[in-house]
């Protein structure tokens, strides 16, 4: 009988069942974990998604098992990553970060938008390019919005359209938003010259706090009118930042960006980290995302770039055009960026603040492109 | 789909973020607009845009706007820098709106 | 196929689909936000709700869509109205109000449940009036219950009587109760003579720790065997308290009233307001309702009045009638009016801790009527 | 429901609140005369409720309270005032069991 | 129609469902409620779970209740007990403790590991003493665990085999951890000399971070690996770790500490405490699972004090034996208790650091011995 | 299930918690062996493990690792003292990393 159990519980164990896509994986979640603490690869979600790809593919955990009847209970990710197939947690977190962010900078200067529009560029390329490769059209949106250089907007949108790409696609979205610091700054180089980059821009003007209270209100009535698809990414961010610049409900907003945004954070990076089973993601088409999404930050900040030099052109010098790589969003890693390569032409340039306006622009722009792509797909 | 077609939706669709970015941008420049007519009659209650880099806003910060009761300048400071290094907020991102002395005898 | 996909995008716009009725409830969202950030109208809970009335107004934004099938996602305020037709978000945000409660001026003058009690009686003229206007009973409780000036039970009582009220009956509670400094000041120098006012109290006695620990396990023993259906209401402000007085579970206590109470009001008030379509808000009933619910505050704000007046003759001048006005709820506003009132009568009249006393039993008097209410027409 | 019936109802409502509540309040009445017996014996842990203005409070926080070590009772004054400034709490209600000094050698 | 009404609010009031059980249960919950405040009897887990027994102990309040139909509401702590249910919660809680554990004194001296498998010994006395007193042997298992000393892996594991015995389970875990300063001392002393209980043990290594950080990973993937059924209580409370020892999710790690442990300890306690109705609680079964748990608490600090003896002389006299006590888990209640009897037999022992790791190590320990249990009879 | 079976899961139960935890000791143990190979070429990034009770820590908490700037040493445990009685968190288990001092003057 003893001999009878420990064959039980060898049976039953994870070593019997353990298949070498299933080391693979481990291996991947190892290297994730690695990228995530040593090289600070955005850690706050790259880690709990890591550590979710990790407990994954444990075989016979059955973390992310569905119940087998009514009665029965599930397994613990499978409970919580009903909030990823729901759409509620990427919501949830555009509501944190609505009530982070400043929009001041973009009212300050409108047409930061402009350049929020053009670095969503590589959403299409990459498209184009995912058709080409054989992806159906629903895949090739969910990949291209890798491009987008947001993280919630690109799992709200896979979920949506191409549930089974999650995995590789929310890791290559948070590693390459992770990697701006080194995809852009040769491209910065390449695509501008020192003169551009020295240009120093006019200090922003004053935004009343009227502004800032209208401008969630704004935006929300007409980008939702627009493109209703849009609304829950687009309503929460508004929401967020309306509770920030509304100064009456200081509770509310310190909570979306605390422990609201936190839970939400660790639930969303553990299970969207347990989607990636070795079926599922040890497949060429893995690869081919990764390649694609990096292509799609590629052309995204020569989007914003180019657009950039035009709108340099046309104010006769007064933009500077590294601002027009901080538009991917990617907040507040692109504009620092956009600062540094600054300074390193003209130590007495400070285009920090110049750069905010195009990158939270990114952000409206990636959730528009994310409207879009769902009203035709959806 | 084919390519043709794949083309001709990344054209739409990065028409389409233009042409609402573009839309949404002239809104808020008109918005600002009318908002600077009647901000003109109304208290004005402005937060500046720092436009500079940190380092500079440091320098900036001036006890002026501070209103001190009973507390002497360099005291004001070494609260600030207390408060500062406590919460680990940098002293820019820090606003005081005053500091007051309870029973200094 | 261009012109085919902007016809596409423009049907599924929601330009197409807005009509005057969506219009006129923008409209009342944006005078809503107006009113929470502006004039500071209970914003924690008006500017939620607000911006829910903007969302839920956006055509085909479809935030609050039930899913279409089990394997379809629905819209994100679906999900999280769950908490709000379950009744589970009063309660928690009641948990966390018995942890901000100090019912010590309560405990040490038990009269002031009287004074709580007599402010419940513009429930029962309301009740009466919307009967009489033609209201269902399960309608007319759930319209009375605005009288009791508690957001939560409002809410909690509609959504069990009369879910298809529940947008303006919240709206109007909360906004009457923002208004109580404008409602309950004149009321208060009609039914009081300035003599009355005069009064001052003499101070509270002290109330030991172990009274406080008992209280909140008392109240619940008493009010849910009475009345059970009141029971998730009371139970969780007393746990809340009970939290809040051991002083042993400080941790608990912060979160009651922090994180979590601030975490239940953004999803409660969000989807309160989103249920505020306009099928069923722009009707004569809401008027009704909103007429209704003034008048149920000012018989509340008169039945409390009237009782603090007896008292003082029973008492021969020991009590203040002004701090029956207090009995309304809506902690701790009536409290402090009746503090400014009493001032403006005798600059050396401190009022506050005593009108603290029928404030805080309001609130339990408001539960006890919805408890009643329930048990009639649930 | 005939406006009779909802007059009833509504008589009905109210005497049971009053019912409930006038119940509630002999009931704690009866507690505390109980729980006061009882207290006389035991270590009386007991909170001050505060019946005047806070502004009166505040000239009634008394430093005695305060244990102070090897802290003179200006530099205590600072700190509490920071702290109260910090925290956005008024001074009147704010506890404070100690300050002391960490080595001022 | 007067008196009817009040017929029928008399009937469906407690009072007249009130049996003589539901008194026993009232009382029994205001003691245990006296243990929380004033004994301070692990107060953050028995608060909630004595109120929640009161709660579910005043008849008719139906606050377990399930819904009567898909469109009914049920009873409130029926939907917060779903966590309880699908065993969310203790997954949870672990991620909280794990976020606020540290390893290092384990990592520092492995042996520690050692203590806290024989400190699981209890769990095997109680295991075949329940069985022998006419247990089902998933009811046996279920009470054994009792003798982890960890009060969310004892929900875990019963909510999974013996639910109905879930209340008495749940109070004597959390009770008995709250006694071990009582229960431990005396056995401490008659197991162990004084000349043993003298022993210094030398300084512990230093622990680089590069081991705090991988700890966490190779424990996750050997546990996991080995018993599956075990990685939702492992696997959280190695990712709460490595979110601590990482040091770059600093956010999360904090949430994971307070709100998000906070919240679930409520809801797990208040619902744990309401499944103690007075059916299946007042039955000859309870007194059993709470003997049965003394005797495992006991059996369990036994196993631990033996092994360290035995430890200490295959060191020759390096280990103090006291601290196997601390294996029992409880942390860091154990490990406190080994400190004091260490000092009171010499001053100038220290022993808190070296039995802090056979203290975690404990909680390890029983995760695996639940997971044993769960493999054989889930 | 009999007496004698549940003594054979008993055991069984048992041994299994000592080879698993075995197991994990000798496993960590050999994890640390190979890692501080590793860390003799790596920056040490390394935490004590404090041995000794929370009093001798208080004692060895020295001001040397702390940075100051521009503050004296009295004031800068005056600030320690105050950030520590304000959080409720023991001096001994407070890391202070800097202490300055904005402007003196
Ligand atoms: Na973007
Ligand atoms: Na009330
Ligand atoms: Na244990």
């Amino acid at each position: 009988m003893f001999i009878e159990a420990l064959h039980e519980i060898w049976k039953t164990s994870g070593f019997m069942a353990l298949t070498w896509q299933h080391v693979v994986m481990i291996i991947v979640a190892c290297v994730l974990i690695y990228l995530a603490i040593v090289k600070k690869f955005e850690p706050l979600l790259l880690l709990p998604i890591a550590f979710g790809v990790l407990l994954a593919n444990l075989p016979l955990a059955g973390l992310m098992a569905e119940p087998a009847s009514a009665s029965e209970a599930g397994g613990l990710l499978y409970y919580l990553y009903l909030g990823v197939k729901k759409g509620i947690y990427p919501s949830l977190i555009f509501l944190g970060i609505g009530a982070m962010t400043d929009f001041g900078p973009l009212i300050a200067r409108p047409s930061s938008l402009l350049l929020g529009a053009g670095a969503q560029f590589g959403i299409c390329i990459a498209f184009v390019v995912a058709v080409a490769l054989g992806f159906a059209p629903e895949e090739a949106a969910s990949i291209a919005i890798i491009g987008g250089a947001d993280g919630p907007t690109a799992i709200f949108l896979t979920t949506r359209l191409a549930p089974e790409l999650l995995p590789a696609i929310a890791i290559a979205a948070y590693s390459y938003m992770a990697l701006i610091p080194m995809i852009q700054p040769p491209i910065m180089k390449a695509l501008t010259t020192k003169k551009e980059r020295e240009i120093e821009m006019s200090q922003l003007r004053e935004v009343s706090k009227l502004e800032k209270i209208c401008f969630p209100i704004v935006v929300t009535i007409v980008c939702v009118l627009l493109l209703p698809s849009v609304a829950p990414l687009i309503g929460m961010l508004m929401l967020g930042n309306l509770f920030r610049e509304s100064g009456v409900v200081e509770r509310l907003s310190n909570t979306a960006q605390n422990a609201l945004i936190n839970i939400v954070t660790i639930f969303l990076g553990v299970t969207v980290g347990a989607t990636a089973v070795a079926e599922n993601f040890l497949r060429p088409e893995t690869l081919k995302i990764i390649g694609l999404g990096l292509m799609a930050f590629i052309f995204s900040t020569v989007g914003g770039l180019l657009l950039g030099k035009l709108m340099c052109w046309l104010t006769k010098g007064k933009i500077n055009p590294l601002i027009g790589s901080a538009g991917v969003s990617a907040v507040p890693m692109a504009a620092r960026v956009a600062q540094i390569e600054g300074q390193k032409a003209n130590p007495a340039n400070f285009l920090l603040m110049h750069a905010m306006g195009p990158n939270v622009a990114g952000v409206i722009g990636s959730a528009v492109a994310a409207g879009i792509l769902l009203s035709l797909f959806g | 789909m084919t390519v043709w077609e794949g083309i001709l939706v990344a054209i739409f669709c990065i028409s389409m973020v233009f042409f609402v970015l573009i839309g949404l941008s002239l809104l808020i420049k008109g918005f600002s607009f009318i908002l600077g007519i009647f901000s003109s009659q109304m208290k004005q209650d402005t937060t500046p845009v720092p436009a500079q880099s940190e380092t500079v806003l440091e320098n900036e910060l001036s006890l002026g706007i501070l209103k001190l009761k009973d507390v002497d300048e360099p005291t004001a400071a070494m609260i600030m820098a207390i408060v500062s290094d406590e919460s680990g907020i940098p002293l820019s991102e820090l606003c005081f709106k005053s500091i007051k002395l309870l029973r200094q005898d």
